[in-house]
């Protein structure tokens, strides 16, 4: 299991990486969501796997750990914020550059 | 009366909801007090959010059709499936439309929602005059009697649910 | 009396012109304000001046910064006394003489206050006893000789000017502060005193070669030596005033003062001798050579300084006592010869308007008086006998006979020496004769000129006046300065010398004889010359430097716009490049893989799972540019990865996860409102490569990082949560307590990130100009219902279920699986989609639609929570809870993390419809545009 | 009456798993978006609803007492499964998504 | 039980919900909340000073939960001395503002009170992931302030500068998860003394996270190749925000710094990544002097001058052994101050030349430009690191303290090029003039500001003895870890 | 017995999902991915369910629920998106 785990966390970071270094506004927040969690995957398996041992007290025997759990409930709020604000802010760069490029270029040339 | 109306505008709601709290939380006394609370302002709360829902004016005729309603899905679901799994080239799809006795939305919506459920159709649209529905069926044979079948087996009860 | 006192008043004196000039008009005053402090300086300075002149060394210290050994150290010796009067004197004669130069309209005040701020910097140069504060000083005057050369700011060539100056010098500058710091690390202290006691100890050092490359280029910027010395011309862009004080008296003769300062420290090594002569050699040759061939009065003043200024120098250099005495003769000389003709310059340029001796011809007959001083100035600075400048010329060309340094080559010294006084005999006499004589004056600005007003002259005067008694009696004059001065300078002991304008019948007298009629010969055949160096290359040192400035500002811009290049995708590709080195080169670092802890067992349907996840994981990425259905299979990811939340004991994460995956979904779906809907192929293949690269190399190792960790052993803290959280938390789910309790904190701080982002997204909404679709993306008119009719039916009773629910995962969270975060979501989520269904209006029509208050109040509550816990003598977040019993009801538990989490509910509700509710509306404002 | 259980808890998951599958295979393997809407229906009812009724039954029987919240689910789903094939229904007609041959009657355009 | 050491945090973020709660616009009610809450926070900040100056480390266990297992706050010197510095530009930053800025987008009241509320957490915080969340905090306002203003370069440098942060955010948590997977600990103290045990595949695991953490505080920072974000967005922002943002890079030395001294300036891991750190610090110093040269506008240049103070910091901490730390934070209240007022400088006088802004280019004089030019050359003179201002008391201390050639030349270079920059910048803005003024009268309103921050030179010069000696003591209490250890996991540690 | 039937069960609902990510794959129209998702969602909901009942823990419940309760608001959204453009107006 930690390898499947492990493999998924490679290729959400992997995509995720991938995408945000695309020139548009969209694929970078789509980029930006895949690393997130991927980093959340990350962080939670950060406090090893276990399989049906939830951490609520008197119901496991052996408890996973809870602590990378709040963390990840921390990071999926705060990323949610920023993703939130990054798409609005994509927004706005189509508004105000009238292009959804990063660098603000207008659209014209590649191919379709 | 009007006093009980105003602190339950839709019991029938309330109702539901007490007994959701109830299934969710487990039968105790306690859950019992805070459900029925919750019962009581869930609804009071959205109170703005919706106008002119019909009154349910018949009860059993509602439990008569939640069983009609069921064992059409369980017996439906079986037919569909031998449908699905068969050669496709037998199937005769068709959109169908059908005309609306049903005045309130809330009926026509339940209509459309029972309709969907139960296998082999989907209501695909209200005209926005809300005088016709049009549903599409997987695998309709004579389309008069599938108008038929829905208006006799789920409008009329509706219609007699809700008296209107 | 207090030496730093003294070198104050020039400073505080800078603050009285302005003041002065708001109070009165009167250009006399004015200039008499200007002048109070330092003539009260310079009064001050008698009373030492007769103990140094007794042999004593004033010292009065300060402290100032002793970690850095920086103290405003002071001392007057008979060095820095000689240039305190040379500063002050010449200063006062430069204020008397700027109240007749400067025109009405000027700022004068602004002019004495910079002139003033010079003054004070130039003394204290002088008497720092203190090598970083003499830095202090030195620097000081850089800044303030900027300001005055850059007086007329408005000129390009002021402008420039001043910066090539200020570029100059402050590169020196720096040099020398490191030299300085070197020096410091020497000896151990940047106290003068102990510096020039410590001679043998520097000049043994291995750092000497360093730290006498780095002062000498401090000094020889400032003084204008060989090949730093291109700045000096273009300096007389400044008024003139400014050049007689700045380029004769002062601010060049800072860098030999400088020699002279730390002439015992550094001086008498093969290295200084060998630097510093052919420096001074250079500069005094090609000074004068250039001076020749001015066409600008100043500009003729100007090279004629840098070459005397190279004799100083070149004086310095010769590691010979004699010689040094000599060159602090010539500093005294070359100030007052030197500052009495700019100063005769200016008077020639205010009367004629112009400074081109081309057309100034025959000033002789329009005004003779002034002709007269110019002429005995010229005289001095030619070394004509009875005058100043024959005395220290005589001493330098004895004492370039004297050397040996260079051995079978040492003629070459008086050669050079010779020919130097050839083309100052010549130049002098151009200044003379092609001014005051040579027919008619030519195309004048002012016609005709005549003599400037009466006290514009006295400066002139007194100044030449000095130059004829020096020249006549300097034992009775300069004899009993120039001994302190030379002492100081030398550290002790004077050698043995005699100042007298007969000397005999002795080489030296040949030597200048041949200066005096050669240079007068050369002048003679000025046409041919003139025609000879028209026909040279040119080169202006000034427009290489200005070139080389300007091709370093172009290189500069170059460089930073190809790093800076505005590319987004490029600056993420350095960051992660970053990130992929650090993680190839460590993982060679890691010991072959050990698995301390047995893995968990995988089975079929993990599998397919994690296939199914890479799969959608991929496919987002390759379908990015069709961007709904890679949104969908975004979608499917976040399904997937609450999944195995779910899978790996995580109920709480797979909820959160699912409801944020909701929220997310519905936010990217309103923005495809605005944006493209596809994106075109825009990547060449290198890049894509280069980022596929990226990606794996940061992909993969960030998988082998989470399999070692997962597979590794390691003792947490999380056991103290486990067994805390009922009895310190009063809840079963640790998560929960953790969120709320232990780790309350990084909650509060997580909701104040929420709230911040939606008031930051409402601030980017507000106002924003967005043309919204007007057909979908296939070009057909949007279908007609807004509001379909069983969406809207249906999801109207979904309302009050939903918050049903909320309540429930609200209440239940502390014990299981749930919370404020999740509920919060829940019942945004809930509205929304009564958004969704019946549109902002009707939504707004039936509940309040501003959420800042609810964000605030969220916030607000979580944090007031936190501080209750005051008012029982705990910490900020300390939680409480207790059990009620109640009939019927039974018992229950209170807990005030209850209230916090009410906290982060209201919060999330707020923030995420302020984003949302926000975000809906903008195609509303469109819609207003159209129709407006 | 444990085996009875046992056999009707199995029974129960297995005919959720069947359902949940046979609408999977609608869903791919029909030929146009309008009967593939179909499929989902059976995922939603006899799949999900067999689960939940073995749900049901387990924990009832593991617990001595009846466990009826996961009754909710069916609920909820009832409630919000039409709705979305209504809306996608509407979707595909805006976008005159090709019907398969053999169709009768005509999609709406609104 | 003392609780003012969470005012820092608290203050800003009460003044800043009460800022969102008030639902009507009143400017003048926004501004005065905000800056009262300003000067609160002031007093605080000057409280706790007093307070770390008696010499113990302060620990605040939020939630009475102790370290490790709760997160704490820690109040030492270094620490009381950030918040000191964040008070003390935050005043006249935002008095700036409140001349009219703040008018010219929503929220920018509550955004700058929470902006200071994160700077503050960040400093005070003894734990590392809640390190991650004050960073998010700071974050997030600062977007919202950075793109306060609008138009379409601030949108572009905002998006870059977003976009980079959210990856350096992902960055930050995957080397906490490493930290926490390693040593099983978040809190700083406790990880400290947890990473010096480690061994085999854990330690090398552990080099990767405090690697990535660099590369993280490194782009907070604005180090080499992570600086390329802040030229732009920092030139973009509205001038109070550019002002405040003078101490946003401070945040990332100031993390390195505090994760620096307490695990790895020595034990088994002594310098770790210093060598990188080191030579990236060279090359950001030697960029920020071309960029410097390069700048068309004079706020690009002053942000070159960010990057500028950055490198030597930066530098100066990896030098090694932690004994430039003292000089290095002289340098960096004087840097920080200064940039600051030169960010307000630059605005002044982009208003006083109408179209042209800040251009580096021949323009209409400035009205009252006299006193702007008296301002710009004072500014110029510290910034350059020119007697006998702050800046050259900093440098000599840094050249002092840090004997590598290498780094003397580029130091000097950097002072040299400042000195060519802001020479030709001075003199093309106050010399190179086209007639009379055209642009705006100045008030002394807006002076105000600016001159309080420029103040801050002189002064620094003036008790530079006093400022040094409190920054060495702040370096001796951190060249000594087992203090704050102790004074975090209790006497044992 | 129950332990193969879950296992059985499992699987079948496992392969309904590939089927479903087969659709959203080819599509070919957005509506037939965005119904593929849908299908997705439910799909999990008896994958939760099973899979409670196989570690007999009823901690997985809410997240099945969730599902029932908001899943489908993505589906609407989208579906909204088509018709409309705009999905809040
Ligand atoms: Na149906
Ligand atoms: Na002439």
């Amino acid at each position: 299991m930690e390898l499947l785990v492990a493999i998924i966390i490679g290729v959400l970071v992997a995509s995720g990486v991938y995408l945000c270094l695309r020139a548009r506004t969209f694929p970078v927040v789509m980029g930006l969501t895949l690393l997130s969690y991927g980093v959340n995957v990350f962080l939670f398996s950060m406090g090893g796997l276990k399989m049906n041992q939830v951490a609520v007290v008197g119901m496991s025997p052996d408890p996973t750990d809870p602590l990378p759990q709040a963390l990840v409930l921390t990071a999926i709020v705060i990323g949610f914020a920023m993703t939130a604000f990054l798409v609005v802010l994509a927004l706005r760069g189509q508004g105000e550059l009238h292009s959804d490029h990063v660098d603000g270029k207008p659209d014209e040339g590649g191919r379709s | 009366m009007k006093l009980l109306y105003r602190v339950l505008p839709y019991p029938s709601l309330s109702l539901i909801l007490w007994f959701a709290w109830m299934l969710l939380s487990g039968f105790t006394a306690g859950h019992a007090v805070l459900g029925a609370i919750l019962a009581v302002l869930l609804p009071l709360g959205t109170r703005p959010f919706w106008p002119n829902v019909p009154r349910i004016r018949n009860l059993p005729k509602l439990l008569g059709f939640v069983v009609v309603v069921v064992y059409d899905i369980v017996v439906a679901n079986v037919s569909v499936a031998i449908k699905v799994l068969g050669p496709l080239r037998s199937i005769r799809p068709g959109f169908v439309e059908l005309p609306l006795e049903l005045e309130d939305d809330f009926a026509i919506a339940l209509l459309a929602s029972t309709i969907s459920l139960t296998p082999g159709t989907v209501s695909a649209d209200v005209s926005l005059d809300r005088k016709t529905l049009l549903v599409h069926a997987l695998d309709v044979d004579d389309v008069a009697a599938l108008v038929a079948e829905i208006k006799q087996r789920y409008e009329q009860p509706l219609k007699e649910i809700f008296e209107c | 009396m207090n030496l730093a006192f003294v070198v104050m008043l020039p400073f505080l004196g800078a603050f009285l012109p302005p003041l002065v000039e708001r109070v009165t008009g009167n250009r006399t005053l004015l200039a008499c304000g200007a002048a109070a402090l330092p003539a009260l300086a310079l009064a001050l300075l008698f009373n030492p001046a007769r103990r140094v002149f007794a042999g004593e060394t004033l010292h009065s210290t300060l402290s100032w910064i002793p970690s850095l050994d920086l103290s405003l150290a002071f001392r007057l010796d008979g060095l820095a006394l000689l240039f305190a009067i040379l500063v002050l004197g010449i200063g006062l004669l430069v204020i008397l003489y700027a109240r007749y130069y400067l025109s009405a309209k000027e700022k004068a005040g602004r002019f004495y206050a910079y002139l003033l701020l010079f003054m004070g910097a130039m003394l204290g140069v002088v008497t720092s006893d203190n090598l970083l504060l003499l830095v202090v000083f030195w620097e000081l005057t850089s800044l303030s000789s900027f300001l005055l050369i850059g007086f007329w700011g408005h000129q390009t060539g002021a402008r420039k000017g001043a910066r090539m100056a200020m570029t100059v010098t402050g590169m020196g500058g720096l040099a020398l502060l490191a030299g300085v710091l070197l020096i410091g690390d020497v000896v151990g202290s940047f106290s003068l005193t102990e510096v020039l006691a410590s001679g043998d100890l520097i000049r043994g050092s291995e750092l000497y070669p360093l730290i006498l490359c780095l002062v000498l280029l401090g000094a020889f910027t400032k003084s204008a030596q060989f090949p730093f010395h291109f700045w000096l011309p273009h300096a007389m862009a400044a008024p003139t005033p400014v050049s007689a004080y700045l380029h004769s008296a002062t601010m060049v003769k800072a860098g030999v003062f400088l020699l002279a300062r730390l002439y015992p420290a550094l001086a008498g090594t093969d290295l200084w001798f060998d630097i510093v002569t052919l420096a001074g050699m250079a500069t005094l040759l090609w000074g004068a050579l250039v001076a020749l061939f001015q066409h600008d009065l100043k500009g003729l003043l100007a090279y004629s300084t840098i070459s005397h200024l190279g004799l100083i120098t070149l004086l310095f250099g010769l590691n010979s006592q004699l010689a040094a005495v000599a060159a602090v003769f010539h500093i005294i000389n070359h100030a007052t010869f030197k500052a009495s003709l700019f100063m005769a310059a200016g008077i020639i340029d205010h009367e004629t308007g112009t400074r081109d001796m081309r057309r100034i011809n025959g000033l002789w007959k329009y005004m003779p008086y002034t002709a007269v001083l110019a002429m005995v100035a010229s005289a001095a600075m030619a070394g004509v006998p009875l005058l100043n400048g024959f005395l220290s010329k005589e001493m330098f060309f004895t004492e370039t006979l004297q050397s040996e340094q260079l051995g079978t080559l040492s003629w070459l010294l008086p050669l050079g020496a010779t020919l130097g006084g050839i083309f100052s005999v010549a130049y002098s006499a151009r200044f003379i004769h092609d001014v005051f004589f040579n027919g008619e004056p030519i195309n004048l600005p002012k016609y005709p000129p005549h003599e400037p007003p009466r006290y514009m002259k006295v400066p002139v005067e007194i100044l030449v006046a000095l130059c004829v008694a020096v020249g006549v009696f300097p034992a009775i004059t300069v004899a009993g300065l120039l001994a302190v001065a030379a002492s100081a300078t030398l550290g002790g002991e004077l050698p043995e010398y005699h100042l007298a304008i007969w000397h005999g019948f002795n080489v030296p007298l040949v030597m200048s004889f041949i200066a005096l009629f050669g240079g007068i010969f050369v002048y003679s055949q000025r046409r041919r010359l003139f025609d000879l160096w028209t026909r040279l290359p040119e080169v202006d040192a000034k427009l290489v430097f200005e070139g080389r400035m300007q091709q370093l500002g172009r290189m500069a811009s170059a460089i930073t716009g190809w790093l800076q290049n505005g590319s987004l995708q490029s600056y993420v590709a350095w960051g992660v490049a970053l990130v992929a080195v650090i993680l190839l080169t460590q993982m060679w670092h890691l010991p072959a893989l050990s698995l301390a802890a047995p893995m968990l067992p995988m089975d079929g349907v993990a599998i397919l799972c994690t296939t199914m996840l890479v799969a959608s994981a991929l496919l987002t990425t390759i379908m990015h540019r069709h961007r709904v259905t890679s949104i969908m299979s975004l979608s499917v990811v976040g399904l997937m990865v609450s999944l195995l939340f779910v899978r790996f004991s995580a109920p709480d994460l797979a909820l959160t996860q699912l409801s944020v995956e909701v929220v997310t979904m519905l936010l990217l779906m309103l923005a495809m409102y605005f944006l493209p809907v596809r994106t075109k192929v825009e990547s060449s293949s290198v890049r894509v490569f280069r980022d596929v690269l990226l990606a794996l190399i940061t992909g993969g190792g960030v998988a082998v990082l989470a399999f070692l960790v997962m597979t590794g052993e390691t003792a947490t803290i999380s056991q103290f949560f486990m067994d805390n959280s009922k009895s310190g938390g009063g809840g079963t789910n640790v998560v929960n307590v953790i969120l709320v309790d232990f780790r309350g904190f990084d909650t509060f701080g997580e909701i104040t990130v929420l709230g911040i982002a939606a008031m930051g997204i409402y601030a980017l909404l507000k106002d924003l100009n967005l043309a919204s679709a007007k057909y979908d993306s296939q070009g057909r008119p949007w279908a007609k219902d807004a509001h379909p009719l069983v969406l809207v039916t249906i999801s109207r009773p979904l309302l009050p279920l939903a918050l049903l629910i909320a309540v429930y995962i609200f209440l239940r969270g502390h014990n299981l699986p749930g919370g404020g975060f999740v509920a919060g979501l829940i019942t945004s989520v809930a509205l929304v989609l009564q958004y969704v269904a019946s549109g902002v209006g009707w939504v707004h029509s039936r509940m309040p639609g501003d959420y800042h208050p609810v964000v605030a109040l969220g916030v607000l509550l979580a944090g007031m929570t936190g501080v209750g816990s005051w008012a029982f003598g705990y910490p900020f977040l300390t939680s409480s809870f207790t059990y009620v019993s109640l009939p019927v009801i039974g018992k229950f538990e209170l807990a005030t993390a209850m209230l916090f989490d009410t906290g982060v509910f209201l919060t999330v509700v707020g923030a995420t419809l302020l984003m949302l509710a926000n975000l809906g509306k903008l195609s509303l404002l469109d819609d207003k545009r159209e129709n407006a | 009456m444990d085996f009875l259980i046992e056999w009707l808890v199995s029974a129960s998951v297995i005919v959720g798993g069947v359902f949940a599958l046979v609408g999977s295979i609608g869903l791919a393997r029909l030929p146009d978006f309008y009967t593939r809407l179909h499929g989902p229906t059976k995922a939603t009812t006899l799949g999900v609803g067999g689960t939940i009724v073995a749900s049901l039954l387990f924990f009832s029987w593991q617990e001595r007492g009846l466990q009826l919240h996961e009754v909710l689910i069916t609920l909820f789903l009832f409630i919000t499964a039409p709705v979305s094939a209504h809306m996608l229904a509407k979707a595909a007609m805006h976008r005159q998504l090709k019907r398969m041959k053999g169709t009768r009657g005509e999609p709406w355009k609104q | 039980m003392s609780h003012w050491i969470i005012a820092p945090i608290l203050i800003p973020a009460l003044a800043g919900m009460l800022l969102l709660l008030e639902v009507r616009e009143r400017h003048r009610l926004r501004r005065i909340t905000g800056l009262l809450s300003c000067s609160a926070l002031l007093a605080a900040a000057i409280f706790l000073g007093n307070q770390a100056w008696g010499g113990d480390i302060t620990v605040y266990a939020l939630g009475n939960w102790q370290a490790p297992f709760g997160i704490v706050l820690v109040l030492d010197k270094l620490s009381a001395l950030m918040v000191l510095l964040t008070a003390v530009l935050a005043f006249p930053a935002l008095l700036y503002a409140s001349c009219g800025d703040d008018r010219k987008g929503a929220n920018f009241h509550a955004l700058f009170q929470f902006q200071l509320m994160g700077i503050n957490g960040a400093f005070l915080t003894g734990d590392l992931f809640n390190l991650f969340v004050f960073f998010e905090v700071l974050l997030i306002a600062s977007y919202g302030l950075a793109l306060h203003g609008r138009g379409p370069e601030r949108v572009k440098a905002g998006l870059h500068y977003v976009v980079l942060n959210l990856v350096g955010s992902a960055l930050f948590l995957i080397a906490l998860g490493l930290i926490y997977g390693t040593t099983g600990t978040l809190n700083m103290a406790d990880f400290a003394v947890k990473a010096q045990a480690l061994t085999g595949t854990h330690a090398v695991l552990l080099k990767v996270a405090v690697l990535m953490l660099w590369v993280v505080f490194g782009l907070k920072a604005a180090l080499f190749p992570l600086y390329f974000w802040l030229p732009a967005a920092y030139a973009g922002a509205t001038a109070g925000v550019a002002a405040l943002f003078a101490i946003m890079t401070k945040v990332g030395f100031y993390a390195m710094l505090r994760v620096y001294a307490l695990a790895f300036a020595d034990g088994p891991f002594a310098g770790l990544g210093q060598a990188s750190l080191w030579w990236l610090s060279l090359v950001t110093l030697a960029l920020a002097c071309i960029g410097v040269l390069g700048a068309k506008r004079l706020g690009t240049l002053v942000s070159y001058l960010v990057v500028m103070s950055v490198g030597t910091l930066v530098a100066a901490l990896a030098f090694g052994e932690l004994q430039a730390v003292g000089p290095a934070l002289y340098y960096l209240l004087h840097s920080t101050l200064i940039c600051g007022g030169l960010f307000l400088l630059t605005d002044l006088i982009a208003r006083g030349r109408g179209d042209v802004a800040d251009y580096l280019q021949i323009g209409p004089a400035i009205l009252n430009g006299g006193r702007l030019s008296l301002l710009f050359f004072v500014a110029a003179i510290a910034v350059v690191g020119l007697p006998p201002l702050s800046g050259f008391v900093g440098k000599v201390a840094l050249l002092r303290s840090v004997p590598d050639p290498t780094y003397w030349v580029l130091l000097l270079l950097a002072g040299l090029c400042g000195l060519i920059a802001l020479s030709r910048a001075g003199s093309t803005l106050f010399w190179r003039t086209t007639g009379e003024g055209r642009g705006l009268r100045l008030g002394h309103r807006r002076l105000f500001p600016v001159v309080a921050l420029l103040m801050a030179t002189p002064l620094m010069a003036v008790y530079a003895e006093l400022l040094l000696q409190l920054t060495a003591a702040v370096a001796e209490q951190l060249r000594n870890p087992d203090l704050y250890l102790s004074a975090v996991l209790g006497g044992g540690a | 017995m129950l332990e193969t039937a879950i296992s059985i069960a499992l699987a079948l609902i496992t392969l309904a999902w590939v089927l479903n990510l087969y659709r959203l794959i080819i599509g070919p129209s957005l509506p037939d991915r965005v119904l593929a998702l849908d299908t997705m969602y439910i799909n999990s909901i008896a994958l939760i369910v099973v899979y409670g009942i196989q570690v007999d823990s009823k901690l997985y419940f809410e997240a099945a629920m969730l599902i029932a309760l908001i899943g489908f608001v993505s589906t609407i959204a989208v579906a909204k998106y088509v018709t409309r453009g705009d999905i809040i107006e």
